[in-house]
């Protein structure tokens, strides 16, 4: 059985639509029940989480968790709908260790919270990096500058006059 | 002939290049500026001397290992077998940038990255060197317009020599070891003392 | 005509010193330069004046052979992968060595701002300079020795055992994280070592009763039935084998280079020498290669002596002893760097456990089996 | 007695040995393969990617290369009353996209790749040096 | 005893960390009580990038995440495009195509294999495997004139059909390399020291790897038998015939013995795509798959008459690179440029485990498992 149709048979009122996403199903769902449901996807044999991706829709954010089980070789594709101005979500961390990661990158790169996390830092970009790069109202122009700090930290300003040489 | 079957190999494209380190210097007026910061320094006095430490500087180079992206595979592939750095005396790749004489920068130097690299620069003793590699390492490259890349490393540390490429083939970085040998031989310390500026 | 007196008679030398006076005495300038100084009253002066030649025709055929070595490592290692080596500077790279060095001259000297600078300028020294002590009791060839000391093993071990301190003080004294950590490395490994390193020879010395390079050496010239050479190896293979392991670990060289573990520990305790002091590092381990090659060739593989020697014309045997000796030396030095190249380096731990748990062990078994089979009378 | 014989007898590193010694003696087609560069060179590829070359009679000035250029490498800029490209060597992918893209054939790319230099400023490839001469070639 | 914890930092720059990672390691004497890995030093913003380029001027740039296996990247990244786009593909082209990618996972583990030995204190293993991977990468500059960063895998097709004399070159490398891998078997595999240093280090039971997400050749030596070629065939996958190579031991040794039999099954696939290699187009259309259909201005359109434009959609492509499993996420808006592209770098994801597998451990043996887990740090930091 369509594993998307599953959880919306069990979910029948978090689940806001289904379908197909380029032969792999698809389960749009409410981002307040992500945790119950991400729950029962694990229990469902989905233990791998290939991906989480975040997308700046200009209007909104979608997250977008891609499962795969290797146990029934089947995929699942997840889907959550957030506010643009607030984009907050569950952890789902303590489920998969690799979100730890995958999370870390989508709050440095998109910018959306993930509330329960228990290292929510900048993972790629050093920490004090103005703006999320992959919004589309990141500032292009505005170059940032990296220097070293006495015990070897990241310092981002955009002076760079420490590090240029003219 | 066909264009479409020109063999591309052939074609010869005259270079209006200077032949010679020396000339390119007195092309661009710099020669006159190296030995100023020469006489300073009064390392004119010893001129033999100075010779035969510039033969022996430019016969063993020691590069630093730092690699980092792309071209540092290529890097590698100039010291392993086929390419064989080693024949000029270069393959002993100091993990101690104290020890090494020569700094490829080779790769793409991020924001992050940037500061570590001239940290790396400024712990080489001198005299030292530095070949930036490929097109990342030169301007920017692929990633010119990414926000989070260094526009050339020129813009934080001194550079000898340039080789492009994306990444350069291993013979154009012997090349481009040639071209620096060049400039040792005739010049001695590199970009440091006035070159390049 | 020095050569037909010397074929008559069948003359052997303690020491070099020794040798050159005799050839100077021979050559009828022994005697009156003698007379001048006698003249003068300083009679010492000329014995100061041979040894000190002596000892620089030492440093001058150790550095040269250092040399060689690092030439020779760099082209054994190219030949195993499947390229050149040195080719540009010199014949086949030959000036390769001079070049690396005289750069190494004139590079800037630094010394870090926290290092503690006394401790880190005497560091290298401290190394250096034991690495070319060892030389003075190794016997290169018949009459060929500075000197034939009496406790000359005991001598070796104990100069050997400096390097350590002087590794502890580089490491220490740099303030750097990796120098510390490759300095109590290579201390442990050398305390580990010197135990089953000395363990093995005093099984050699139960043999000859004697400490003196000299005499072990001579206690294993002649033959076995008139063609197995008189060597210890041939009696001692445990010992042997104990022995040449322990010594590469001695030397510090893959499989048990900890002092430097580039992949681990970026350059061990030397991290952060720059310009000459790192130049004296890197030559004290050349010289610890040849002498502590030359050792296991003392000791187990005859040294100077060769079957069939004492047919030759008596003043021709301290060349080709010499010769003998080189060559013998070579094919150590040779196995050690063609070992460099095959195999990949052991872990720490693993190291410790070699030489504690299994190397001394069998070499106390080996020195009791030894001690036994003498008493009994069976060798 | 397993014990030792897996972990003490040392027939792998045995083994290994006998591998270098044979590679050291150059046995069983083992031979060395350095090509010593400046003196020989390896065989470029036709197809290989180097310095790019314009036709000096086919090109146009389109500046197709220069829209299909991802980074911006090729600046259109007049040479001797036309218009010609002007690769900036030093940032460029060699990634060919120009050469795929022109609709004259014009653009190539050589098998030269020396192209080391002291300056950042000489890796600017104007036309003067990029442009060759078809009927002259051959 | 009063003792105190060490602090060390491994890198940025560091010889053993395959490039610019860095490793703050706790450390306990010589035991690693606590690892944490920063890394961030080689991001390009190649996402971002995506964003402000043509679907073909972004295929260079997936040559240079993984540079070491470049044609994966190109091919994972097309795959996805063309998912999207609905466009079919020759049968030739398909064989190219598999063709180059066992090449490069060839190449890919001689590196991996090479490095990792270096990184144990053996200098000969890299040699050895970059005078191989060199033989490879004539083949690559003759196929598409580049030794990396091909560009030559395009949607549609590829950019060129084989050169000539291509097949007996190909012929000779692959019967080259058989008695290579015995040479790397002979030296390696059997060495003491090097099974000493690599068994039962790095283990890792197969649900912790499965829960920090590893995959390719790394999960596979954990007992696991996925391999994205099985599960989900892909291009002519289904027709060849091979096996995915699976090694139960959990430990650093089982990871390496994988890569060794895959360069076996790649060089067994190899011949049967040389066997079955199909007459025919290398491309879909005349200048379809290899023109750049860039987005160029309305005068020269004429000439293109088709800018690439994809369909609005989304689509989520994954292929099995030699590094494990390799996705591209991309969102279309009918636009010439994508909107969004999302790398499921394998790398990057393989890279969670080391922090739990080297907990305990030693220095050495964290740069003994790291190098099994096969890392290039562009691909981490994209």
């Amino acid at each position: 059985m369509n594993p998307a149709e599953e959880i919306k048979q069990l979910f029948p009122g978090s689940v806001v639509s289904t379908g197909i996403q380029t032969n792999k199903p698809m389960a749009t769902i409410k981002k307040e029940d992500l945790l119950i449901i991400a729950e029962k996807v694990k229990e469902m044999g989905f233990d791998n989480l290939s991906l989480i991706t975040g997308i700046d829709y200009r209007d909104r954010f979608e997250i977008i968790y891609n499962f795969f089980s290797y146990a029934k070789k089947q995929n699942l594709v997840l889907k959550v709908v957030l506010d643009h101005d607030k984009p907050e979500i569950d952890s789902l961390e303590s489920h998969w260790k690799v979100a730890d990661w995958l999370e870390r990158e989508t709050y440095d790169l998109v910018g959306i919270k993930f509330r329960g996390h228990p290292n929510l830092k900048r993972i790629l970009l050093p920490d004090g990096w103005v703006g999320h790069p992959l919004r589309k109202d990141y500032d292009m122009s505005v170059d940032q500058f990296v220097t070293l700090g006495e015990d070897g930290e990241d310092i981002v300003s955009t002076d760079g006059s420490n590090l240029l040489r003219r | 002939m066909d264009p479409l079957t020109i063999d591309t190999t052939k074609i010869k494209i005259t270079k209006k290049k200077p032949v010679t380190a020396l000339d390119k210097l007195n092309d661009t007026g710099l020669i006159s500026t190296v030995l100023a910061a020469r006489e300073r320094e009064g390392l004119i006095l010893f001129s033999t001397i100075d010779q035969v430490f510039n033969w022996a500087r430019l016969s063993s180079l020691w590069p630093v290992t730092s690699g980092l992206a792309c071209c540092a595979i290529e890097m590698m592939a100039t010291a392993m077998a086929h390419h064989d750095v080693a024949r000029f005396g270069m393959e002993i790749f100091r993990a101690s940038p104290r020890q090494a004489d020569l700094m490829f920068v080779a790769g793409t130097v991020t924001k992050r990255m940037a500061p570590r690299v001239k940290q790396l620069y400024e712990m080489m003793a001198e005299p030292k060197w530095v070949i930036s590699v490929g097109s990342c390492a030169n301007t920017g490259g692929p990633y010119h317009d990414s926000y989070s890349v260094l526009k050339g490393v020129d813009l934080i540390i001194p550079v000898d020599v340039y080789i492009p490429g994306c990444p350069p083939r291993p013979e154009a970085w012997i090349y481009g070891i040639i071209q620096l040998r060049e400039k040792i031989k005739n010049k001695g310390y590199g970009a440091k003392w006035g070159l390049n500026k | 005509m020095l050569s037909l007196a010397m074929w008559t008679g069948d003359i052997m030398f303690p020491n070099a010193y020794e040798l050159i006076v005799y050839i100077l005495n021979f050559i009828g300038l022994y005697e009156p330069i003698n007379n001048i100084f006698k003249t003068l009253g300083i009679e010492y002066v000329l014995r100061i004046i041979i040894v000190l030649v002596e000892i620089a025709v030492l440093v001058v055929f150790a550095l040269l052979t250092i040399m060689f070595l690092t030439w020779m490592e760099r082209k054994v290692v190219a030949m195993v992968q499947a390229r050149y080596g040195p080719m540009v500077t010199g014949p086949r790279g030959l000036l390769q060595p001079v070049m690396d060095g005289v750069k190494l001259i004139g590079k800037e000297d630094i010394i870090p701002a926290k290092a503690d600078r006394w401790v880190f300028t005497l560091a290298p020294f401290i190394v250096f300079i034991p690495a070319l002590l060892i030389f003075i009791p190794l016997p290169f060839g018949e009459s060929l020795i500075i000197s034939d000391l009496n406790v000359g093993l005991l001598y070796i071990i104990a100069i050997s055992a400096v390097s350590p301190i002087a590794i502890l003080l580089a490491g220490w004294a740099s303030n750097n994280k990796y120098s510390l950590m490759g300095a109590i490395r290579a201390v442990a490994q050398d305390m580990s070592y010197t135990i089953p390193l000395a363990l093995s020879a005093i099984a050699i010395v139960l043999f000859t009763g004697s400490l003196s390079t000299v005499d072990i050496v001579s206690a294993q010239n002649g033959t076995w039935f008139g063609f197995i050479p008189k060597w210890f190896i041939f009696l001692q293979p445990l010992g042997f084998l104990l022995f040449l392991i322990a010594s590469i670990a001695e030397m510090g060289r893959i499989p048990f280079d900890f002092q430097e573990s580039e992949q681990e520990l970026v350059a061990g305790f030397f991290t952060e020498y720059s310009g000459m002091k790192f130049a004296m590092f890197f030559l004290a381990e050349y010289a610890h290669l040849f002498s502590v090659s030359a050792i296991v060739v003392t000791l187990f593989l005859g040294g100077w002596s060769f079957p069939f020697l004492n047919l030759l014309p008596a003043g021709l045997v301290p060349l080709v002893s010499f010769g003998i000796f080189l060559v013998k030396t070579y094919v150590i030095i040779f196995f050690a760097m063609w070992l460099r190249d095959t195999v990949p380096r052991v872990r720490i731990d693993q190291l410790m456990n070699l030489g504690w748990k299994i190397m001394i062990p069998l070499a106390l078994l080996n020195l009791l089996a030894t001690g036994f089979l003498l008493t009994a009378g069976v060798f | 007695m397993a014990w030792i014989n897996k972990n003490w007898t040392m027939l792998g590193i045995v083994k290994g040995l006998i591998v270098t010694m044979k590679h050291m003696l150059r046995i069983g087609n083992r031979p060395t393969v350095t090509v010593q560069y400046p003196y020989q060179k390896m065989k470029v590829w036709p197809r290989f990617r180097g310095l790019h070359a314009v036709d000096e009679k086919a090109c146009i000035g389109c500046g197709i290369c220069e829209v299909s250029c991802p980074n911006g490498t090729i600046q259109i800029v007049k040479y001797k009353t036309r218009w010609y490209p002007q690769v900036n060597v030093g940032m460029c992918l060699f990634c060919g996209l120009c050469v795929d893209a022109c609709p004259m054939n014009a653009m190539k790319m050589t098998g030269n790749y020396e192209l080391a230099d002291y300056t950042r400023e000489s890796l600017v490839y104007g036309p003067d040096r990029l442009l060759f001469n078809k009927e002259v070639e051959q | 005893m009063k003792t105190e914890e060490l602090l060390i930092n491994m890198g940025p720059v560091h010889p053993s960390t395959h490039g610019v990672l860095r490793f703050k390691l706790t450390m306990d004497g010589e035991i690693i009580k606590k690892c944490e890995i920063v890394m961030g030093y080689l991001h390009r913003g190649t996402e971002k990038l995506g964003e402000m380029k043509t679907y073909l001027q972004f295929v260079p740039y997936t040559d240079r995440l993984d540079y070491i296996s470049a044609f994966p990247n190109n091919y994972a990244y097309v795959k996805a495009v063309e998912e999207l786009a609905g466009i079919e593909v020759p049968l030739r082209a398909e064989y190219i195509r598999v063709l180059t990618l066992e090449l490069n996972r060839i190449v890919n583990h001689l590196v991996m294999i090479g490095s990792l030995l270096l990184d144990l204190g053996g200098s000969t293993m890299i040699m050895w495997g970059f005078r191989e991977r060199e033989n490879a990468l004539q083949l690559f500059e003759m196929l598409c004139g580049a030794r990396m960063t091909f560009n030559y895998i395009r949607p549609g097709g590829v950019r060129e059909d084989l050169p000539e004399g291509f097949m007996p070159k190909l012929n000779e490398f692959i019967k080259d390399m058989e008695h290579r891998i015995d040479d790397y078997e002979e030296l390696i595999s059997g060495n003491e020291i090097f099974m000493m240093r690599m068994k039962n280090i790095g283990v890792l039971s197969a649900e912790d790897a499965i829960s920090h997400g590893m995959t390719g050749p790394s999960l596979r030596g954990h007992g696991v038998n996925y391999d994205i070629r099985k599960i989900e065939p892909y291009s002519v996958y289904p027709d060849l015939d091979f096996r995915a190579c699976v090694r139960n031991e959990c430990d650093s040794f089982a990871r390496y013995m994988v890569r060794i039999d895959e360069m076996r099954e790649s060089l067994h696939i190899l011949r049967q795509v040389v066997d079955a290699m199909p007459e025919g187009k290398p491309a879909s259309q005349a200048k379809y798959g290899i023109a750049p259909l860039t987005g160029a201005p309305t005068a020269v359109s004429t000439y293109f008459p088709r800018i690439f434009t994809p369909p609005p959609g989304e689509v989520y492509s994954r292929i099995e690179a030699p590094k494990g499993e390799l996705g591209f996420y991309v969102v279309s808006d009918g636009t010439i440029k994508p909107y969004r592209i999302k790398i499921r770098s394998p790398s990057f994801c393989n890279l969670t485990a080391i922090p739990k597998m080297v907990e305990g451990l030693m220095i050495p043996d964290l740069i003994a498992a790291f190098g099994t887990i096969d890392v290039v740090l562009g691909d981490v930091d994209r």
